[in-house]
């Protein structure tokens, strides 16, 4: 897609080579940015990651076997039994379409890929056209120089990688691209004001509406920014014809997917949009009739105009508020609402808070995700600033805001990823401009520089290179990359400042009267900070975010050893159990419980019922019998918990079990968090309150655990467990992993014989009361 | 201060219209068109508030369709209109059928969205 | 010599056909006494059994070489045990092994005495019977005692407060009353499995007959004589308080309760051991459900999912065992559930009195995954306890009604606007 | 009588023919190529060079078949009571959860006339639990036996009493009368272990009965004859008594028995110890997939099933691990698989992913491959896994005389004491590979199909082999002739050029006509 900007630019034969070389570049980026991408699949194996891929995944297969009209129909009944969940009507299809659809592609030409390849790969493809759509972007904020490095920096920053390895097949994936692609194209048209790329603005504002929650940013960002606009009296047709068409377009198209639905006009996430769209019309108008106005006629025009305009915008608003104050929860969804006001989710809704991708971030995950970009940033900002166009303004204005919500929730790192890239991509390349330029005009002869400048690339390059030689051959294909990025946009440089030249404006000049020493220092430096930033950005694809969580390695002295017992867990359940039988456990394993297990489970990581969740954590944090008698009544045949006790794996069901007392006693009060802390430290030793060694889960995770090595030393919590010889009366161990990582057990069936003391053990269902009752499923738009 | 006011708006409408005449009249087509479509929106909130809005979609579709063909003429407008400076490089047949391209998407989207 | 050829010799241990969900009478039953004397003093309760095509094994209690089961499979259906003062069984048998033989749903006939042992009563409390503790005591009657010559101290009981049940006690009532001697044992009223079927006079109480008097343990009518249990896997158990009981004496004597007129010549024991012994041994009371379809209305396939609100048949058949073959059964309240964590529908299904239960309902306006299910608990009979799990979807995307006359307007604006569109073009195009 | 003899010989000859008459069109032309399925022809062709074409044979042998009818169903209780057995000893081997039976006979014609046929008696069941039958004739005494295969094939015959299934061991010289000669036989008997109790806890070991007759089925009258049973440890619970039996060790001996008719049968039950695993592929499907650019890509679906006593109530990990030998000795958690030599990228996973625990040991003579399914499986537990490797072309493809090139693979399941209920081999040709054919040395039904693969067109011709009950003796190679020119080899190749060389050309076109456009616009 980049090629015909690219060469339509240029007409001499020398920016027709620019242009190719352009060309070029941007595929070997393209190229990179997948590469890079692939390090979890040579170092693990090819497979799905984490939690919602797995749904994802699910989702998929559904499709390629079943088709469209069976997804968008789809009733799951093997998930939130016994509610059963819409599948079809509550999740964001974008990218399970696109998997599908290019499955399907390469089925028709007898390329028998499997679902599951297409998925692991889906990611990687997607990134390379992020950066492509980088490329574009900043094309367009700032030449092609801005351009290229923004996409290179975008290709490998690592907060976008983390969520784009191969095999992370989320929403994510997808849903980067479109939004770069969609503020492309929203600045491509106000640049150049034509209808055609408005409506391919709102198509691919529509993908993006179909792949991610997130989109929501895009239609209160767009609006901010035509206010800004019209505020800062920058208001031309252009922008109308940039902005009114989207609105219409964006609503009619976001309504029709099955998700967003009604709520494209009903939710107050958009109301910003129909506001914005009402005032640029009044200024729309007002500037006609300037246009055909005499200037003392339009003064006394400009009164009654406003006057009329005013009212216009207050009848607006008062509907807008009536709106908002009749649609539920005022119209902003949980996590919406956390945006807005960090302190929300905590302290109204735990399951979102209790999500560790919902908490505000911390500064090393700053620098660990965007490294030194965040310094670069600043300088990006006052490159922008002079001169400031619409386009610019508008990266700023995105730039400012995805800080804040990055603040807000670590998970929106993502968003904020692209604008930083495309700021640091315009302060580099400013500053490369700014020096190569002064040194040509230092130096005479323009032979010269050329070389010189490319052998102090070289010289860094190759000092990277051999920093980078240690990873594994992923790299070197890497290190060419680098080797020729700063060269070839040098060269590219130069021959931008011809049109610079003409084009900038005076100021340019000034600065570039630096020493040749001073200039030549500050490249140096500069190539050096990239280089830093490349390595950090390798090892964070190597090391940090490549690991697939399902099978977990440590190095021990003896080699390489393989944790891979959720796997072993699953497909024992898979082939020894009821194809019926409904499987209990905490809601982050439910989705690859029916994806790899293909059993049918009670809650899952698709959060939207507060209370079944509830339901389950109640039953995990009571006493063995009132948690039988729950799930008994779930018609619960099986329960699983992770126990990471014996090998140490930190984020097992123990670490998390406040989380289901909070989640549990919010909406059954007979669950109380004090219960469960001794003096306010969570602990599971000695002193550990009665209530929670009694909890279900401490005895299933810890039955039969002593008896491992003598003394039940929880390799976890570095202690020894408080509660050590007890018997189970109500779940018999029917299946533990081989390094006790998944622990299986079975409901007992209830007793033959009654007891004298016996009471009736039929189910008093009162814990359950209303589950079934809230039918208000959050569709959260973030998640 | 009232009396001002008024003359004002004599004198103001006056002018308007002898401006106004002044419009090439594709562009004044375009302008019927627009009134059209404003007019048949208009009707429909209307009716929207004595019916009720049960089918909301459909009624979502009506009044967004013609909102759309009265952006997307208004668009139109600015662009072919000849005083505009910023489309001089524009050709009026190039908006013409970008014009049409983004009704039949409208439209197209809109049948869907209808039922 | 062909003639020898496959006929399958089995082994001592592989078992004849024997209690199965399409034959649920007993066949084996294992008799455990103290003295094999009782097997002639009881012979017309056994005779009365092996009429009735009971295969019976005598066995001293604490004979070495008892085992229920051989490599998990039971020898035996039913266990018999008259062995009142047995301490502990002989060979791998005791009381667990008893308990899981009931649980593996076979079934129990226990009869005490006054010297009943601990392991007895610990079999008995058990299962939700508990005789009483003191050891000496039995149950004492001074006003409806059964009069005879020998006892004096009104310990033989002559008992006629049946429990209302023709499906224990089988339809001919019992006129003439039990006999009774032994202890009582009381049952808690919270437990659902166990009925007291002979239970004493207001006037009984439990005591020891030779200490003083002093305030009895169990007093009254709470005093259970006979009762039976049925354990949630439908095994049946009669525990007694006296092996007396079933004696020839008592079956065959006549009886003349103090204080009323009528003398009769026979004692309603042998009437009343007979019936309820079919009745332990599931020659009674025993139902089966089974076919359990539903299907839209018209259709005949079982559908996989059903819609919200569409119109489903639902039916099932339920039959009697009457001992010898399964008779269709005839009841007014089988009521089935359309059950979601609640149940949402519950109808009473209606019977062509051939067996087959029947009903038709529309599915709730509510999604989910649905269960019929069929709870059934009727005194006396089996419990019949069925869930088949059915998911119910919502509406199709092109299932909601279309072209609502209500949004015409709308269509017509929406048309008129393309209408409008087109002649613009040509008019614009023309125009130029 | 010689006349019915020779009756009996084509009559089976006949019978056989049908069942392979009978197949469809292209397994019919298949059929021509197979030794099996041609043995009959040939038989049949063998009379008929003295006589007519086989289509007139076998009208022929209709009518010989309808005059012999009486006096074969008058023969019937005892099919020849010219032959007799002098001597049977059975060898029944129990250790593990297939049944092996070894059976050395001595037989003698009485008769006037040849013998050329034995029968051989089965009772239905072990008939249906039959997997494989071979016999061979010995001559030479202890040091330097030779055995010299013959050809054993089932056999009906009137009035066999109780069902009995028979099979003829035809023998290469015919028996004249007064000769004696030795026969072995080994058969393999699959499913015929039942485990009894059939749930078992974790601790417990497995018990199993075997049913069988303590003296020989056979439609001769045997003169003297003796069975051994060897249990694979001391433990056995009971078995029943004959006399004379007597058992040492783990071996059990019924005999010797003296004088016993035809078809006698006395029914005896050993229950006994067997922890060996019972591990059952229920469902095996190898592709064979040949690449003439040089390489056999195989992959080979399993799904796995311990067949033994089911495991019942608790799995404690703890016990497992601590004493795996009490604690899980009927349970198997590693299984053996034999791959050819030189093999290579091997891999094993199943439908999520990887499986990590395998290792792989090569040498020049042969590669194992040590798998664990993903958990150690119980009586009842089930595990599917998938195996591939890629081995050489030059080792499995050959050339024959008539151009044709062959494959030539082993037919079994590598998994080493492993029995196979459904087998299906489907080998995958080159695209364009022409009239492809089957070999194989056993009776097994065959077809034809198109499979699609990377960038085909007219799709690949696949032969697929299906067979029941297969045992490691049918680890045998079985061959797959087709005609191939290797024009085909560069077809996709020159496809994905072509495609690339137009996406350029398209590319060209799109960039002048696009700069055209503008220029013409602006």
């Amino acid at each position: 897609m980049a090629s015909p900007p690219d060469l339509k630019s240029g007409a001499t034969l020398r920016n027709a080579f620019g242009g190719v070389l352009a060309l070029f570049i941007i595929f070997l980026i393209g190229v990179l940015a997948f590469s890079i991408r692939l390090f979890s699949v040579i170092k693990y194996e090819s497979v799905i990651h984490e939690f919602d891929p797995y749904f994802n995944y699910r989702v998929t297969q559904f499709l390629t076997k079943n088709g469209i009209y069976e997804f968008w129909n789809w009733f799951d009944d093997r998930t939130w039994y016994p509610l059963g969940r819409v599948i079809g009507g509550t999740v964001y299809p974008g990218l399970t379409l696109t998997a599908g659809t290019m499955w399907w592609i390469l089925n028709s030409l007898n390329i028998p890929l499997s679902v599951k390849t297409v998925c692991v790969f889906t990611a990687p493809i997607f990134s390379a056209a992020a950066a492509w759509a980088t490329y574009l972007l900043t094309k367009e904020v700032r030449g092609t120089g801005a351009g290229l490095t923004a996409a290179i920096l975008l290709a490998i920053v690592p907060s976008y990688m983390s969520r784009s390895v191969a095999g992370s097949y989320d929403n994510e994936a997808v849903a980067i691209f479109a939004l770069i692609f969609t503020f492309f194209l929203y600045i491509k048209t106000l640049n150049t004001g034509s209808l055609f790329y408005a409506t391919l603005n709102a198509l691919s504002y529509f993908y993006m509406v179909c792949s991610w929650g997130g989109y929501t940013f895009i239609i209160n960002l767009i609006p901010m920014h035509v206010l800004l606009c019209i505020v800062m009296g920058r208001y031309s047709s252009r922008l109308y014809i940039a902005y009114a068409p989207l609105v219409v377009f964006g609503t009619l198209l976001a309504a029709l997917v099955p998700v967003v639905g009604f709520n494209a006009v009903m939710t107050s996430e958009h109301f910003a949009s129909f506001l914005v769209f009402i005032i640029i019309h009044v200024v729309a108008f007002v500037s006609f009739i300037r246009g055909i106005l005499s200037p003392k006629m339009f003064k006394v025009a400009i009164t009654l105009v406003l006057t009329v305009g005013i009212a216009v915008c207050v009848g607006a608003i008062a509907i807008l508020v009536a709106l908002v104050a009749s649609s539920p929860t005022k119209g902003w969804s949980g996590r919406s609402l956390s945006l807005l006001d960090p302190t929300y989710a905590s302290k109204y809704i735990p399951i979102i808070a209790s999500v560790s991708e919902h908490q505000p971030p911390t500064w090393p995950s700053y620098f660990m995700d965007i490294n030194v970009l965040a310094f670069l940033v600043p300088a990006g900002i006052i490159a922008c600033f002079l001169p400031l166009s619409d386009a610019s303004s508008f990266v700023v204005l995105y730039l400012v805001t995805s800080v804040y919500f990055s603040g807000v929730m670590v998970r929106l790192m993502l968003v904020l990823a692209p604008a930083a890239c495309i700021m640091s991509g315009i302060a580099l390349s400013e500053a490369f401009d700014v020096l190569t330029q002064s040194v040509k005009l230092q130096l005479t002869k323009l032979l010269e520089t050329p070389p010189n400048a490319g052998d102090t690339k070289d010289g860094s390059s190759t000092v990277q290179s051999d920093v980078v030689e240690e990873d594994n051959k992923m790299i070197d294909n890497k290190t060419e990359f680098v080797k020729e990025r700063p060269s070839k946009k040098s060269r590219k440089k130069d021959k931008e400042i011809v049109e610079k030249t003409r084009s900038k404006s005076r100021n340019q000049k000034r600065l570039m009267i630096l020493p040749l020493e001073a200039s030549s220092v500050a490249i140096l430096l500069i190539v050096v900070l990239i280089s830093l930033y490349v390595i950090h950005c390798v090892w964070a694809a190597a090391e940090a975010y490549s690991a697939p969580s399902i099978v977990l390695t440590s190095r021990s002295q003896d080699g390489l050893h393989v944790f891979d017992d959720f796997r072993e867990a699953y497909s024992w359940l898979r082939h020894n159990t009821e194809v019926d039988d409904k499987v209990a456990s905490w809601w982050d394993y439910g989705y690859q419980t029916t994806a790899m297990a293909n059993r049918t489970v009670i809650v899952d990581n698709n959060t939207w019922n507060n209370t079944h969740i509830a339901t389950v954590g109640t039953a995990m944090s009571s006493p063995e019998k009132p948690a039988w008698e729950i799930f008994n009544s779930l018609d619960v045949k099986y329960v699983l918990v992770v126990f990471g006790g014996l090998v140490g794996y930190p984020s097992d069901d123990i670490n998390k079990f406040l989380w289901m007392v909070r989640i549990g006693g919010g909406v059954f009060p007979h669950i109380k968090e004090p219960d469960y802390l001794r003096d306010g430290q969570y602990r599971i030793d000695a002193q550990a309150t009665p209530t929670m060694l009694n909890s279900l889960m401490y005895k299933l995770s810890y039955y039969r655990f002593v008896e491992t090595d003598g003394k039940g030393f929880d390799r976890v919590r570095k202690t020894e467990i408080g509660k050590k010889h007890f018997k189970l009366s109500h779940f018999e161990e029917v299946f533990t992993t081989h390094h006790w990582m998944v622990r299986i057990y079975k409901l007992k069936p209830p007793k033959n014989r009654m007891k004298e003391k016996l009471k009736k053990p039929k189910m008093t269902s009162k814990p359950l009361s209303g589950t079934r009752r809230d039918e208000s499923a959050k569709r959260n738009p973030w998640q | 201060m009232a009396k001002s006011s008024s003359t004002d708006a004599v004198t103001l409408i006056r002018s308007l219209r002898s401006a106004y005449a002044a419009t090439p009249t594709n562009l004044k087509i375009i302008d019927l068109y627009v009134v059209f479509a404003i007019a048949t929106a208009l009707i429909q909130v209307v009716y929207m508030g004595i019916v009720g809005s049960f089918p909301f979609n459909s009624f979502l579709s009506g009044l967004l369709s013609c909102v759309g063909t009265a952006v997307l003429a208004v668009c139109l407008r600015i662009q072919v209109n000849k005083e505009n400076k910023e489309f001089k490089d524009l050709a009026p047949e190039r908006a013409f059928a970008d014009f049409v391209l983004c009704n039949l998407v409208l439209h197209l989207v809109i049948m869907n969205f209808l039922g | 010599m062909a003639k020898k050829f496959f006929c399958p010799l089995l082994l001592l241990l592989l078992l004849p056909e024997s209690f199965s969900a399409d034959n649920p009478t007993d066949r084996r039953l294992l008799i455990l006494v103290d003295d094999l004397t009782i097997r002639s003093s009881h012979s017309l309760f056994f005779k009365s059994l092996e009429s009735r095509g009971y295969s019976l094994e005598f066995r001293l209690a604490d004979d070495p070489k008892i085992s229920l089961q051989r490599y998990g499979h039971y020898l035996y259906d039913g266990l018999v045990i008259f062995s009142p003062s047995v301490q502990r069984f002989g060979g791998s048998l005791d009381q667990a092994a008893v308990l899981d033989f009931v649980d593996a749903g076979h079934d129990l006939i226990l009869a005490a005495d006054s010297s009943a042992s601990d392991l007895i009563r610990g079999i008995a409390s058990d299962s939700g019977v508990d005789f009483d503790e003191d050891a000496e005591a039995v149950v004492i009657d001074h006003v409806s005692y059964a009069v005879s010559e020998t006892d004096g101290e009104h310990t033989l009981i002559a008992a006629d407060d049946f429990i209302q049940s023709d499906v224990i006690l089988g339809e001919k009532r019992i006129e003439a009353p039990v006999l009774f001697r032994g202890i009582g044992h009381s049952v808690n009223p919270s437990n659902t499995l166990a009925l007291k079927v002979l239970s004493a006079s207001p006037s009984a109480y439990s005591a020891s007959p030779r200490a003083k008097l002093s305030s009895p343990s169990l007093t009254g009518s709470t005093i259970a004589l006979v009762s039976v249990v049925q354990a949630r896997n439908n095994a049946r158990m009669l525990i007694t308080g006296s092996l007396d009981l079933f004696t020839n004496r008592f079956l065959r004597s006549s009886v003349w309760k103090a204080g009323s007129s009528n003398k009769y010549e026979k004692s309603g024991n042998e009437q009343f051991v007979t019936e309820i012994s079919k009745w332990v041994f599931h020659e009674r009371g025993h139902l089966k459900a089974v076919n359990m379809t539903h299907h839209f209305v018209g259709e005949k396939t079982e559908p996989a999912v059903y819609r919200i609100n569409d119109d489903l048949e639902y039916s099932i058949e339920i039959y009697e065992w009457s001992g010898t073959s399964w008779k269709p059964y005839v009841a007014d309240d089988v009521q089935v559930q359309f059950y979601m964590m609640s149940p949402y529908v519950l109808k009473t299904l209606s019977t062509n009195l051939m067996g087959l239960y029947s009903t038709s309902f529309k599915v709730p306006d509510v999604y989910g995954v649905f269960q019929f299910k069929v709870e059934y608990q009727r005194l006396g009979y089996t419990s019949l306890s069925l869930s088949k799990q059915i998911p119910v979807r919502p509406y199709r995307h092109n299932e909601y009604e279309r072209f609502i006359p209500a949004a015409f307007p709308y269509y017509g604006a929406s048309f008129s606007t393309m209408a409008g569109f087109f002649i613009f073009t040509i008019v614009y195009l023309y125009n130029k | 009588m010689a006349a019915l003899y020779t009756l009996h010989s084509l009559l089976t000859a006949f019978l056989q023919f049908r069942p392979t008459s009978a197949v469809t069109l292209e397994a019919k032309k298949l059929e021509q190529k197979t030794p099996i399925a041609a043995f009959p022809l040939r038989r049949v062709e063998a009379m008929a060079e003295s006589l007519a074409p086989p289509v007139l044979v076998r009208i022929m042998l209709l009518l010989l078949l309808l005059i012999a009818a009486s006096p074969s169903t008058l023969e019937s209780s005892s099919p020849s009571p010219a032959v007799r057995i002098l001597s049977a000893e059975r060898r029944v081997d129990l250790t593990s959860s297939i049944v092996k039976v070894y059976l050395t006979m001595k037989v003698e014609n009485l008769g006037a006339s040849y013998v050329s046929d034995i029968l051989l008696a089965f009772s239905p069941t072990e008939a249906e639990h039959l997997a494989i039958i071979k016999a061979s004739l010995t001559e030479g005494k202890r040091k330097k036996k030779k055995y010299t295969p013959l050809d054993v094939n089932p056999t009906e015959l009137a009035g066999i009493p109780n069902g009995a299934k028979l099979f003829s061991i035809s023998l290469i010289s015919p028996l004249k009368t007064g000769e004696t000669t030795v026969i072995e036989v080994l058969y393999v008997l699959t499913h015929s272990l039942e485990p009894f109790p059939t749930e078992i806890r974790q601790s417990e070991s497995q018990l199993v009965y075997y049913h069988d007759s303590a003296i020989l089925l056979s439609p001769y009258h045997v003169v003297e004859q003796i069975m051994y049973i060897k249990t694979p440890t001391n433990r056995v619970e009971s078995f029943t008594k004959v006399d004379p039996t007597n058992r040492a060790g783990t071996e059990l001996k019924y005999g010797h028995f003296h004088e016993q008719p035809p078809f006698n049968y006395i029914p005896i039950t050993v229950h006994f110890e067997n922890n060996n695993p019972f591990a059952v592929v229920e469902e095996l499907v190898r592709e064979v997939e040949i690449s003439h650019w040089g390489s056999v890509q195989v992959t080979e679906h399993y799904k796995l099933k311990h067949a033994g006593a089911r495991h019942k109530g608790v799995f404690s990990r703890l016990d497992y691990q601590a004493r795996p030998s009490i604690h899980g000795a009927s349970s198997f958690k590693q299984l053996l698989a034999k791959l050819p030599p030189r093999v290579h990228s091997v891999y094993y996973n199943d439908e999520i992913g990887n499986i990590s625990t395998s290792h792989l040991r090569t040498d020049y003579q042969q590669s194992e491959l040590e798998i664990e399914p993903r958990y150690p499986l119980f009586g009842g537990w089930k595990a599917t896994f998938v195996i591939g490797y890629s081995v050489p072309l030059e080792v499995f493809l050959f050339k024959s005389p008539d151009g044709q090139h062959y494959l030539n693979f082993s037919f079994g399941c590598p998994l080493h004491e492993t029995l196979v209920d459904q087998l299906t081999i489907r080998v995958i040709l080159p695209e364009g590979a022409k009239n492809p054919s089957a070999a194989i040395p056993f009776d097994s039904d065959h077809f034809l199909e198109k499979t699609y693969s990377y960038l085909d067109v007219v799709g690949r011709s696949t032969v697929v082999i299906k067979k029941k009950n297969v045992v490691p003796d049918h680890n045998v190679p079985f061959q797959v002739y087709y005609n191939f020119s290797p024009a085909f080899m560069l077809a996709e190749p020159l496809m994905l050029v072509t495609v690339i060389f137009l996406f350029f050309c398209a590319c060209i076109a799109y960039l002048h006509m696009d700069l055209s456009l503008s220029s013409s616009k602006a």
